[in-house]
């Protein structure tokens, strides 16, 4: 039976355990109630991941209404393997989230923050299940208005983080609105909901209609992506939020919205045939580039880690919008390529930082005096997550930046050949600032203690991870190839 | 005749809505607010009976319940403001 | 032509009558809100207008609708509005005066300060 | 053991070495016992490998293909061997004079010295070792980020700004122009193995050959070619054995080889003769001249000899661009020969300033009278690299002579002619000056510079021998190269010696 | 000319979301900049509800003596979106409490120089 | 007379929008905006869409002005007077948009259009089936609970989340306590205020259920039932001061009612799960359409129970909050 309703119980589970996490006194049993249930969602999205591996696309109509009548899940690779993505994030973190709040949020207050994360996983999840249009607003809301409050919650640390989450509520909720506008548009020329029926009603419905749906739905999921003139949100909101709360959001967040524009690209964004849909693949390689080029340049000149890391992150989802501009199958798998692999490396980067700020309490570069000694352990990870970063080849982001130069080269766009090899300069900058500063020798010997333990099996894996998709990837290249044939060969 | 009271109502309506803007003092707009949530009470009343759905006084029902706690929020903030101050 | 036919056609014409009147006062009271000079002088004008326009219109309607349920309905609504509107227009009128804005007494003299804005 | 093996062990061995250095850092004896013994280990591994070496069975061993035609892949080739057996050989006398040399330094940090540099020996095996361009790639990265900590080694400013001018120079290059050389390469020849007899070949044209070579000679930032040289005399802040490890043992000798491999096995010999390398020799060539005038004005010792470096390394860059078999010999026997020669004169500047705190070409007159075995050695040493006989330095700058004049570049023969004048020039004068000078004869400024308190500390043993050694070791070699020579003789296509 | 007609309650609706839009963007008080979200998504609301009528339908509940009913689908989606809206203005004007709290002002202007990254990070001070 | 009221209120909406913006006092703002409210629930009712009329009222006109009103309590009423200046990014980004927004509409289907696409592919469906199928007159609240009643669920978790999102930002270790004193925290000494809140609330509280079992038949649901009855206590807790409110419904007896509520939802659909069917197929539970209509009945009371405690819990922690002097 579960096998049966895995699609629906991925995302409910965390659905519905989150009120009653959100009713626990005890914080420990509510980190471990995390735990679990995070754990075991990992679980139903494997299960999810195996019942889609050989193609086979999982419709489960809700309320068992046929779609476009109800809401239907959608599940085909791609979904699972976000779905994956979303929930392993989630565990890992669950694994060091108590012991990264401690400090800064009063134990009272700690299961209702692990009732929102659980929420905003259930969100972002139901974001990638569905394939209704309407349901994926609804879930949107979900995951934005438990994250704005999660990032607040950092104001036990830092009251900055209380204006990054009021920015990213505004932000956010404009977002949100355009891409309920763009549904109104597509909606009223098509008449469903229904993405793959919208998918096949679009080809005889009016061209500007369609041109201005998708267009507020792209700006829409522009700002949730922090794509460049509408990313201001996104570095504050990861360097002000918890630490282990940015870790997921920097796992997960911008990641989902990338997979919307995937999700929607099929569909909307795609211009096969004479009437027109719009075609914004153009639109990703400019947009891309200047993300690529002024994130690493901010990179290099801010002046705390967490910032450091998340400038660093739009310069890397420039890149994903690069290799989906690109187009075509490869485009589209080197994109993916890059998403579960940027995921991987700034996930452990993330984790190990905030293991950093669980010992030091602050992650400003020149607090990061001394690292290199004291806690050699946790330096090790972030040099090895720079060194990824960078694409030195034998880590993950070497190969994810190689399958968009080689793409890019095929195409003979030296443009982008040029500006991914431009910033691999400056990414070396900029970890190399990360290098520099945790070397410094410290203003006064701290006694030296490493990671705590909880921080161990999660930064260890992510790490392992890294490197280990480096040199083997090609269960990452296979499964990311078998997603893009899906998306493009077969019906949405 | 439904008609011409619906028209009449609106522009009660309207002329509310100048003096809810017009002000000047915040007591002016807190009347017009009474003023125009009365009066959409009735057009939604009014405009049932037009349309012959006579569910729609459900809503005029409902409305005059929040109108009522609308405006007591309203006087408590300013009596609450001018006893502090 | 039966009586009830007759009756009904009474019921009609007295409930458009009320309904009529209901929706002047209305309006005669929106004018005297633009117009007047005061804050209590238009919350005189507002407030027994209200109440008037609502009971002419509500009992007019009552007088027209079709079910007893309607009626009711219609009924309550009219109460609630007979208790609600003059009360928040005590309550407005008690807390302007409070809060220190003074009816204008001359039309010669130039009009106070307004507090509250 | 198999050659698959050996070459692991290679590999694995330093990097052993260097675990236990680092586990047994509290006892400076064993650690460096340790670090002896590696060395030792290794030289035999690779004694092995060369003496069981056999072209016709050699098997390239797979670690893992990351994407299609971009394995990581050890093979086991002549060239390499050679390059191994100059790092594996030199190791050993290396660590004898750190030893020394640290210890009357009383450096701090020496468990990370020892350990960074067993770990630049394990990747100098693996780029010696590399059966694809992508693995060599790697190692040379991993070359470069493991011997920061060596230069940066005394934590001054100075000592930071020149390891950062390193690193800079060496990742931009290797990340901008090599990689995308690389990518180039792999996307128009669909692989990366190095095969004999090159891969490019009619995959590009010649006008884009040669764009790719000079691509590959930039990128390469450890072969130094002018006018990406800087980052050589900015790693001088580095300590002495330190110097002589990116002198001589692996890093610029890491990029030349590379550079060596690529013209092998990547372009072809024949391509590259064919007037693909003809801009690439214009640059050596001036290179070439340029850096020993440089060399000539440089005061301090150790930048003298960084551009000494600069200079001989761009005769290998010129061998590479002749692009013949007789050139591409030349190229090999340069790098071993310079090898020796050079750390023989590190190790001479480094015992100098163990013994006497003098740095500079100006204050070291006739401390040589005091130092008459040193200073011998020093002798050897840069007639060595000058190309005199009987060293073994005489020899690659014969065979580039030969391979010049066969192809009737006659500007170039003169060239090399006048380079060897110029090293004479820029090396005799400091044994010259230390030997038959009198120290009253000094420039007068740098006078109280000399002492401040220290005295001079008497030279340990352990500084003396390796140049001795390495010394002696160049006389070997002229014995030694035709052996070499016949060694690689299949690998390039070499026919009869001439 | 009759299409432009046809077409009024869409640009009249246009104008409302726009002057919501410019409210979020121009004003710098953090309250006021909810309340012109509420504007923009309010405005959205009737938008869609404009898109379900039908000329000369009644509500969508069904009852005898009508056959023409307006479409119920949008009314469906906007009672979803509605409450989404007030959750987030709730969650919003928590925020701005919070930070009024915490930094004396809601006024963006004077936000601005408090927040620069530049500043050693402040714990808020607890109650 | 409706195309005359229609451009008479969309005039009305424009008008209030334009004062919004340009109004620098917070508290004529919210009024204003609560205007503008009513002024929308008016057009939707013009627009046949009167249960959205219904829940604009409790929402716009109910809870936000209420939840606005406490929150200028606690920032303050003024705004600086930039906002009278005109931002030229503002004027440019909206001007774009609607300019956008103009040219997709050009093609789209008159106003009113029966034959739109929007009217003819999925709706009829509705229309024409539901009564079959679920058995009640008031098709939305089919669609709402039914057809799309996941969507609705989504919906609920989103009124949990805002709830469990002011608790952590303002109450827990956040919560500032009002001093004994502090103004709102008396009771009004306004004698016929009490008189007439004594009688409204209870009256009130019984129209909660019947907006809420009558929702099948009218304009209503578990969702404006719960709002007018978060209202009522809201209402009390204005009048009688917020201690005897918060005294009335303890804070951990809200929290615990509105989990409950998403769990009843989402039980509902486990149910229907264990009994072998899709996730919310209220056909498990019976035949139909009886078993659409239980179906309805408990989600819309897992509905009614969450609002209901969601509402009362925002008003609690806004208003038992202590203002900053």
């Amino acid at each position: 039976m579960i096998a049966q309703h895995a699609a629906v119980l991925v995302v409910v589970l965390p659905l519905l355990c989150a009120p009653l996490v959100a009713l626990l006194r005890d914080a420990r049993i509510a980190g471990a109630a995390v735990l679990i249930i995070a754990a075991l969602d990992a679980a139903l999205a494997t299960l999810l991941l195996c019942q889609t591996l050989d193609g086979t696309v999982i419709s489960y109509a809700l309320g068992n209404w046929a779609p476009p009548i109800g809401i239907e899940y959608r599940i085909d690779l791609l979904a699972a393997a976000m779905a994956c993505l979303l929930s392993y994030a989630a565990t890992l973190v669950a694994l060091f989230l108590p012991v990264s709040l401690r400090g800064t949020i009063a134990p009272g207050d700690q299961p209702r923050l692990f009732a929102a994360f659980l929420l905003c996983l259930a969100g972002l999840v139901g974001i990638v299940v569905t394939g209704d249009i309407f349901n994926v607003f609804v879930f949107l809301e979900i995951s934005s208005l438990s994250t704005y409050v999660l990032i607040a919650m950092g104001a036990g640390a830092d009251r900055r983080a209380l204006t990054a989450a009021f920015d990213y509520l505004v932000l956010g909720a404009t977002g949100a609105t355009f891409f309920v506008i763009g549904i109104a548009f597509l909606y009223v020329v098509t008449g469903t909901l229904n993405m793959a029926d919208l998918g096949e009603r679009m080809a005889t419905a009016p061209k500007r209609a369609v041109i201005v749906g998708s267009s507020f739905i792209f700006v829409g999921i522009a700002l949730k992506a922090a794509m460049l003139p509408l990313h201001r949100w996104m570095p504050n909101a990861y360097a002000y939020a918890p630490a282990g709360i940015g870790t997921f959001l920097a796992m997960t967040a911008t990641k989902v919205s990338i997979y919307l524009l995937i999700r929607m690209s099929d569909f909307v964004f795609d211009t096969p045939g004479e009437i027109g849909r719009v075609n914004f693949a153009a639109l990703l390689p400019p947009i891309g580039l200047a993300m690529l080029v002024a994130g690493s340049v901010i990179a290099v000149t801010t002046k705390d880690l967490r910032r450091l890391l998340a400038y660093s992150s739009i310069a890397n989802l420039g890149l994903m919008l690069v290799a989906l501009g690109l187009g075509g199958i490869a485009g589209i798998a080197a994109a993916l390529v890059n998403l579960f692999n940027h995921a991987i490396i700034k996930g452990g980067m993330f984790a190990t930082t905030a293991a950093v700020l669980h010992r030091r309490g602050t992650t400003r570069m020149d607090a990061l005096a001394g690292l290199s000694r004291d806690m050699p352990v946790a330096f090790g990870f972030l040099v090895l997550g720079g060194l990824a970063l960078i694409g030195v080849p034998l880590t993950a982001g070497f190969v994810s930046k190689l399958l968009v130069v080689k793409l890019a080269f095929e195409q003979a766009n030296w443009l982008v050949v040029g500006g991914v090899m431009l910033t691999s300069l400056i990414t070396v900058a900029y970890v190399w600032r990360i290098v520099e500063a945790g070397m410094a020798a410290p203003a006064k010997t701290a006694p030296r203690h490493d990671l705590h333990p909880a921080f161990l099996l999660p930064v260890g894996l992510l790490g392992a991870a890294t490197i280990g998709l480096g040199i083997w990837s090609e269960p990452m290249l296979t499964l990311a190839g078998r997603i893009a044939a899906q998306m493009i060969g077969g019906a949405p | 005749m439904y008609a011409a009271v619906a028209i009449a109502l609106f522009m009660t309506f309207a002329l509310a809505l100048i003096r809810a803007i017009a002000g000047p003092s915040v007591f002016d707009r807190v009347l017009s607010l009474n003023v125009i949530g009365t009066k959409t009470i009735l057009l939604i009343a009014v405009l049932g009976f037009a349309t012959d759905r006579y569910d729609f006084i459900d809503i005029a029902l409902v409305y005059a319940v929040l109108n009522l706690i609308g405006t007591v929020a309203v006087l408590r903030y300013l009596v609450g403001d001018k006893e502090r101050s | 032509m039966t009586l009830l036919d007759i009756l009904d056609l009474a019921r009609l014409v007295l409930g458009d009558i009320l309904i009529g009147i209901g929706g002047l006062t209305a309006l005669i009271g929106a004018f005297g809100l633009v117009r007047l000079p005061d804050f209590y002088t238009r919350a005189h004008a507002a407030g027994v207008t209200d109440t008037a326009g609502a009971i002419g219109i509500l009992v007019g309607l009552a007088v027209l609708s079709p079910d007893l349920l309607t009626a009711v309905k219609l009924i309550v609504v009219l109460i609630v509005a007979l208790f609600a509107s003059p009360a928040s227009c005590h309550a407005l009128a008690r807390a302007a005066f409070r809060s220190g804005l003074r009816p204008s007494l001359h039309e010669d003299r130039p009009p106070p300060a307004v507090p509250g804005e | 053991m198999s050659p698959h093996d050996l070459m692991l062990t290679a590999i694995l061995l330093p990097l052993a070495t260097a675990l236990l250095i680092a586990l047994t850092g509290r006892s400076p004896n064993i650690r460096e016992a340790v670090t002896l013994a590696g060395a030792a280990g290794l030289a035999v591994t690779v004694y092995e490998l060369i003496a069981g070496f056999d072209a016709a069975t050699a098997q390239p061993l797979v670690i893992a293909e990351i994407l299609p035609g971009f394995a990581l892949m050890l093979r086991a080739e002549p060239i390499g061997l050679v390059f191994a057996g100059v790092a594996a050989g030199l190791w050993g006398l290396n660590s004898l004079y750190s030893i020394g040399y640290m210890r009357a330094e009383h450096a701090p940090r020496q468990t990370r010295f020892y350990a960074c540099f067993a770990l630049a020996l394990s990747a100098a095996m693996a780029i010696a070792m590399a059966g694809t361009l992508a693995t060599l790639f790697v190692a040379y990265e991993v070359l470069t980020l493991v011997t920061y900590p060596l230069v940066v080694h005394w934590q001054t400013e100075g000592a930071i700004a020149g390891a950062r001018r390193y690193l800079a120079y060496l990742l931009a290059t290797s990340l901008v122009p090599f990689l995308g050389a690389i990518l180039w390469t792999w996307i128009a020849a669909g692989t990366l193995d190095f095969t004999p007899g090159g891969i490019l070949d009619g995959k590009l044209g010649d006008g884009l050959l040669t764009v790719l070579l000079l691509l590959f000679a930039y990128g390469v930032g450890k072969a130094a070619l002018m006018p990406l040289h800087g980052w050589l005399p900015a790693a001088m802040v580095a300590p002495t054995p330190v110097s002589a490890l990116l002198h001589a043992v692996a890093v610029v000798k890491a990029g030349v080889f590379t550079l060596l491999k690529i013209a092998v096995y990547i372009f072809g010999i024949d391509v590259i003769g064919r007037g693909v390398g003809d801009v690439l020799i214009v640059i050596a060539a001036a290179s070439v001249i340029a850096a020993s005038v440089i060399a000539m004005t440089k005061d301090d010792l150790k930048a003298r000899l960084a551009y000494s470096t600069v200079a001989q390394l761009a005769m290998v860059t010129l061998a590479v661009a002749i692009g013949s078999p007789l050139a591409i010999g030349a190229g090999i026997l340069q790098l071993v020969m310079h090898a020796w020669g050079k750390i023989t004169l590190f190790f001479g500047a480094g015992a100098i300033q163990i013994a006497t705190h003098k740095k500079k070409l100006s204050e070291i007159s006739g401390i040589g009278v005091k130092l008459p075995l040193l200073m011998a050695s020093f002798l050897v040493g840069s007639l060595s690299v000058a190309g005199l006989p009987p060293f073994g330095g005489m020899w690659p700058k014969f065979l580039l002579l030969e391979a010049a004049s066969a192809r009737d570049l006659y500007l170039l023969v003169g060239c090399l002619g006048l380079s060897t004048l110029l090293t004479l020039g820029y090396l005799v004068p400091i044994f010259v000056t230390a030997v038959f000078r009198k120290p009253g004869e000094d420039d007068p400024h740098a006078l109280p510079e000399g002492d401040h308190g220290h005295g001079d500390g008497p030279l340990p043993l352990l500084a003396l021998i390796p140049p001795v050694v390495t010394a002696a070791g160049c006389v070997v070699l002229f014995v030694a190269a035709p052996a070499i020579l016949r060694f690689v003789a299949p690998a390039i296509g070499l026919g009869a010696l001439p | 000319m009759s299409d432009l007609v046809g077409l009024f309650p869409y640009w009249a609706v246009i104008i409302l979301m726009m002057t919501g839009l410019y409210i979020v963007i121009a004003q710098g008080n953090l309250v006021k900049k909810l309340i012109g979200l509420g504007i923009f998504q309010v405005s959205v609301f009737v938008l869609y509800i404009a898109i379900g009528v039908v000329d000369g339908a009644t509500p969508p509940i069904l009852s005898p003596g009508f056959n023409s009913y307006s479409n119920p689908l949008p009314s469906v989606l906007i009672l979803t979106a509605i409450v989404v809206g007030v959750a987030t203005l709730a969650v919003g004007l928590a925020l701005a409490v919070r930070i009024r709290e915490s930094f004396g002002t809601i006024e963006e202007e004077d936000l601005l120089p408090l927040t620069v990254p530049e500043l050693p990070p402040e714990p808020e001070a607890r109650p | 007379m409706e195309t005359l009221l229609m451009i008479g209120l969309l005039a009305a909406l424009g008008a209030l929008a334009v004062t919004i913006a340009f109004m620098d006092d917070l508290l004529v703002v919210t009024m204003l905006s609560g205007i503008f409210s009513f002024t929308c629930c008016a057009i939707f009712v013009l627009f046949d869409a009167p249960d959205v009329a219904f829940t604009e009222a409790c929402v716009g006109a109910g809870v936000s002005t209420v939840l606005t009103l406490a929150a200028i309590r606690l920032t303050g009423r003024r705004e600086k007077r930039v906002g009278r200046r005109a931002s030229a990014v503002g004027l440019i980004v909206s001007t774009i948009c609607g300019l956008a927004l103009v040219y997709g509409t050009l093609e789209l289907p008159r106003f009113g259009d029966p034959l739109a696409p929007a009217n003819q592919h999925v709706a009829p469906h509705y229309l024409n089936e539901s009564a079959a199928e679920i058995g009640i007159p008031n098709v939305i609240t089919s669609v709402l609970g039914s057809y799309r009643g996941y969507d609705t669920m989504g919906e609920t978790v989103v009124v949990f989340t805002a709830a469990l999102g002011v608790l952590m930002l303002l109450g827990g270790s956040q919560a500032r306590p009002l001093r004994r004193g502090d103004a709102p925290a008396r009771a009004d000494r306004d004698v016929i205020l009490r008189s007439i809140a004594t009688l409204f609330v209870p009256m009130t509280l019984f129209l909660a259920p019947y907006v809420q079992f009558h929702g099948a038949y009218s304009p209503g649901g578990g969702f404006q039932a719960g709002a007018i009855f978060g209202g009522a206590m809201i209402l009390y807790g204005l009048v009688f001061g917020i201690d005897r409110l918060n005294k009335l419904v303890p804070e951990r007896v809200l929290k615990v009612i509105a989990a409950l509520g998403v769990l009843t939802y989402g039980g509902t659909g486990l149910v229907t799960l264990a009994l072998g069917h899709q996730f919310l197929d209220y056909d498990a539970l019976s035949p139909r359409p009886s078993g659409q209509q239980i179906g309805l009945t408990a989600i819309e009371f897992g509905v009614f129970m969450t609002v209901t405690c969601v509402m009362i819990l925002l008003f609690q922690r806004f208003a038992s909050r202590r203002s900053e002097p």
